[in-house]
């Protein structure tokens, strides 16, 4: 057994006054693919975005390698990967320009590589049109790019499937898998009905207005 | 020492305290600030070149000074809550602003007022009231800062960053007012600073601060205690506290 | 004692209205102020008290959605 | 692909990143990028600071005497409101469509990327100002050694707007009436670059020495430089955990 890459340790969170999820407890293996569900409302979103380290209203621990997080802030985010319901991408720059920026503070990657890897996601011929022209879908392809060239260890992805057409789905589905297989941890929420043999859950529940 | 610390922090041990020093706190800032004034109005020797007018200082002195310690206050409680994120700190912090607020504006209407007697203007862009004027929009801007984050939390803590950010200028702009003051009119004379204040004069307005010091420590007392019941409703003390009240 | 008689005390020289408009302002908003946090708190305890009440909906679980259409006539 | 390792990815230390300071250029260029695609937003606060300078002779007086007298501060309250107008894009558009998020998760100190998007916005509303500032500074009758003087305080001056109000931005983003709630959270923390700013144009034009206020004005802008990009990074990371 490897040791876990992140872990929650009786993770707390209210919201407005409203308890999304207590005593939560979640280990992120290197190698596995988690689910977190739930119904709309139940906090998956939030929960990503605490595991992300964008969130910091919780309370609990969170531990990066066995270590607090805080205190390892810099290692932990140059090794998870986060994609959020936001695509992160400027509708006034182009693809390749878009991905230029959000490589540019983790890593130098050629424009060779990040050409291929918009090609990859299905945009070849796309590279340099103004995002604010591409689809909806066609901008989300722009940030899954990253995936294509991602190196973190971790990734942490809410909504991925969201706007993607059916055979972007299954391509999609398949890096995963891959990436699970060769030792990536990944998390996701989605609707879609993903599934994968080996594929850990955490389940969020509905509505706790009561509690102690 | 992190126990202390931590129990200080706790806000089921501060309601309990609270509770049994806030008569005590009321009576005894009633008592002083009651002493301080009566012997202000009433006893104390009228003042050579202001004549009676000056009988004002033992409001507006103490409303001056109380508005800004309670900005310092407020500025070492932010610190706090972000630093160990102690809830006591923004429970502090979110409940003082408006006290704060009311105290910066009476400094400003008794300065006003007892300007029109002694310079003959309602409004006198002088150093020291227009420094409280720039410490009233600082207050205004953090009540409205923390009004408009609903998340109680969040908003405690974007509160703290304010607070902190003001702390910081507050010195600047004093001193920047100061030389403005200075560039436009020579000061003659100020309301506050004699070159010697008998002690008739002086003794009252030091009980009239400290009675004052002591009712806001009520009012604070009671602030917290408000915005802890409202915040901490889910725990069980709460719950039996508020049960166990009135019936 | 600095004044002769009362009428010399509410006078003040001529600034009796500014040193009392000041001492009644002071006292008001003060009060005002007291009021308003004494009032804030009989609310929240009010509050949280019906909160604590138990709700006739104990089963707090989340109604499955349909979404079938609601027929309305519109004549 | 190396499936020689079969479970396990190698985990990066912080040392492998990409230094710090090409992350802020890179921050720069991207907000400049973005900026001249979209050239009607960099008018706006110019044409902005312009519109009110206008109104001080129509609305007071046009007179040479008054003008003369009251032109450093006409200005510097224009430039001052024209900044202000400006903050409200700081980070929302940023926010918005997620970058922002990428922003705060890169590997690198938050602060100084901070400073970059702060230095950025700088050279895309202060500068402009400082640059038409001569011409309105004829326009309201100040004489030479004043205007120059006039251009060094904005010069200086500017960026220290920029930067507190960095802090502003942050705090407020994605709040409603955000753009009220900024200017209330700014002003007065505005006031002693004000002062020092018209205060000095003034010793300038009754031919005082003004190497002090200068230098005072410098160290603001020390200060500024050091402390805001902590706070306004304290204030993004606040922000975003509560969307």
């Amino acid at each position: 057994m490897s040791e876990p890459l992140l872990q929650a340790v009786n993770l707390q969170c209210e919201r407005d006054d409203r308890i999304l999820f207590r005593d939560l407890s979640v280990s992120i293996l290197p190698g596995t693919l988690t689910r977190v569900e739930g119904p709309n409302g139940s906090g998956k979103t939030t929960l990503l975005r605490i595991l992300a380290g964008l969130n910091d209203s919780y309370s609990g621990d969170m531990l990066w390698r066995g270590r607090p997080r805080h205190t390892y802030r810099e290692e932990f985010l140059r090794n998870m990967l986060y994609l959020g319901h936001r695509p992160g991408i400027k509708p006034l720059l182009t693809p390749m320009e878009n991905l230029r920026t959000l490589m540019a503070g983790r890593r130098y990657v050629t424009d060779k590589v990040l050409w291929q890897a918009l090609e990859g996601t299905g945009l070849g011929g796309f590279q340099n049109v103004p995002s604010r022209n591409l689809s909806a879908g066609q901008q989300r392809r722009v940030a899954l790019a990253r995936l294509l060239v991602a190196d973190e260890p971790l990734w942490i992805l809410d909504e991925i499937f969201t706007a993607i057409d059916i055979h972007g789905v299954a391509a999609l589905e398949r890096l995963l898998v891959e990436r699970v297989a060769s030792g990536g941890a990944i998390v996701v929420t989605t609707h879609h009905d993903f599934n994968l043999p080996s594929m850990h859950r955490v389940t969020l529940g509905g509505r706790h207005d009561h509690g102690l | 020492m992190w126990q202390i610390f931590h129990k200080l922090g706790s806000p089921k041990w501060f309601f309990g305290i609270a509770s049994t020093l806030m008569p005590w706190l009321l009576v005894a800032g009633a008592a002083l600030l009651m002493t301080g004034i009566v012997w202000g109005l009433v006893f104390a020797p009228q003042d050579y070149l202001q004549g009676n007018s000056y009988r004002i200082i033992f409001i507006h002195v103490p409303s001056a000074f109380l508005a800004q310690s309670v900005y310092i206050m407020m500025a070492v409680a932010a610190l706090v809550t972000l630093v160990w994120r102690m809830k006591l700190a923004d429970v502090f912090v979110t409940a003082v602003a408006p006290v704060g607020a009311v105290l910066t504006f009476l400094a400003l209407f008794t300065g006003a007022v007892w300007g029109k007697p002694t310079w003959g203007t309602w409004w006198i862009w002088d150093a020291r009231l227009t420094s409280m004027l720039i410490l009233l929009f600082l207050y205004f801007g953090v009540m409205a800062l923390g009004a408009a984050i609903s998340d109680e939390k969040s908003s405690a803590r974007a509160v703290a960053v304010l607070v902190l950010v003001g702390v910081v200028n507050i010195p600047i702009i004093k001193y920047s007012v100061e030389w403005w003051n200075t560039l436009h009119q020579p000061a003659t004379f100020k309301l506050t600073e004699k070159p010697s204040m008998p002690a008739e004069m002086w003794v009252p307005l030091l009980l009239s601060v400290l009675g004052l010091y002591l009712i806001f420590g009520w009012l604070a007392c009671l602030r917290m205690q408000t915005h802890i019941l409202a915040r901490e409703g889910r725990t069980r003390w709460v719950k039996e506290l508020v049960q166990a009240r009135e019936n | 004692m600095a004044f002769d008689s009362f009428s010399a005390f509410l006078a003040m020289d001529g600034h009796g209205p500014y040193v009392w408009t000041c001492y009644a302002v002071f006292f008001l908003l003060m009060g005002v102020m007291t009021w308003w946090s004494l009032r804030q708190r009989r609310a929240v305890i009010a509050q949280q008290r019906r909160r604590m009440a138990p709700t006739p909906s104990a089963d707090e679980r989340p109604a499955a959605a349909s979404f079938t259409r609601i027929e309305s006539s519109q004549d | 692909m190396t499936m020689a390792s079969e479970t396990k990815l190698p985990v990066r230390t912080s040392e492998e990143s990409v230094s710090a300071l090409s992350a802020m250029k890179a921050v720069f260029s991207r907000d400049l990028k973005t900026a001249f695609r979209q050239p009607q937003d960099l008018l706006n606060p110019l044409l902005f600071f312009v519109m009110v300078v206008t109104l001080f002779p129509l609305g007071v007086s046009p007179e040479v005497s008054f003008l003369r007298e009251a032109g450093s501060g006409i200005l510097w309250v224009a430039a001052l409101l024209s900044v202000l107008l400006s903050l409200d894009h700081l980070y929302r558009h940023d926010f918005d469509d997620g970058t922002l998020e990428q922003l705060v998760l890169q590997p690198q100190p938050l602060f100084l990327l901070v400073l970059a998007k702060s230095l950025a916005h700088w050279v895309l509303t202060g500068l402009p100002l400082v640059m038409l500032a001569p011409v309105l500074g004829v326009m309201v009758h100040l004489e030479g050694n004043s205007v120059a003087i006039l251009c060094l305080t904005l010069l200086i001056g500017t960026p220290v707007l920029s930067l507190i109000g960095s802090i502003g931005a942050a705090l407020t983003l994605g709040l409603r009436s955000a753009g009220v709630l900024l200017s209330l959270l700014i002003i007065p923390l505005y006031i002693p670059v004000l002062i020092f700013g018209t205060g000095t144009v003034m010793a300038a034009s009754e031919s005082a020495p003004v190497g002090g206020q200068l230098a005072l004005m410098g160290a603001f802008l020390v200060l500024a430089l050091t402390l805001a990009p902590f706070a306004s990074a304290a204030a993004l990371r606040i922000s975003l955990s509560n969307s």
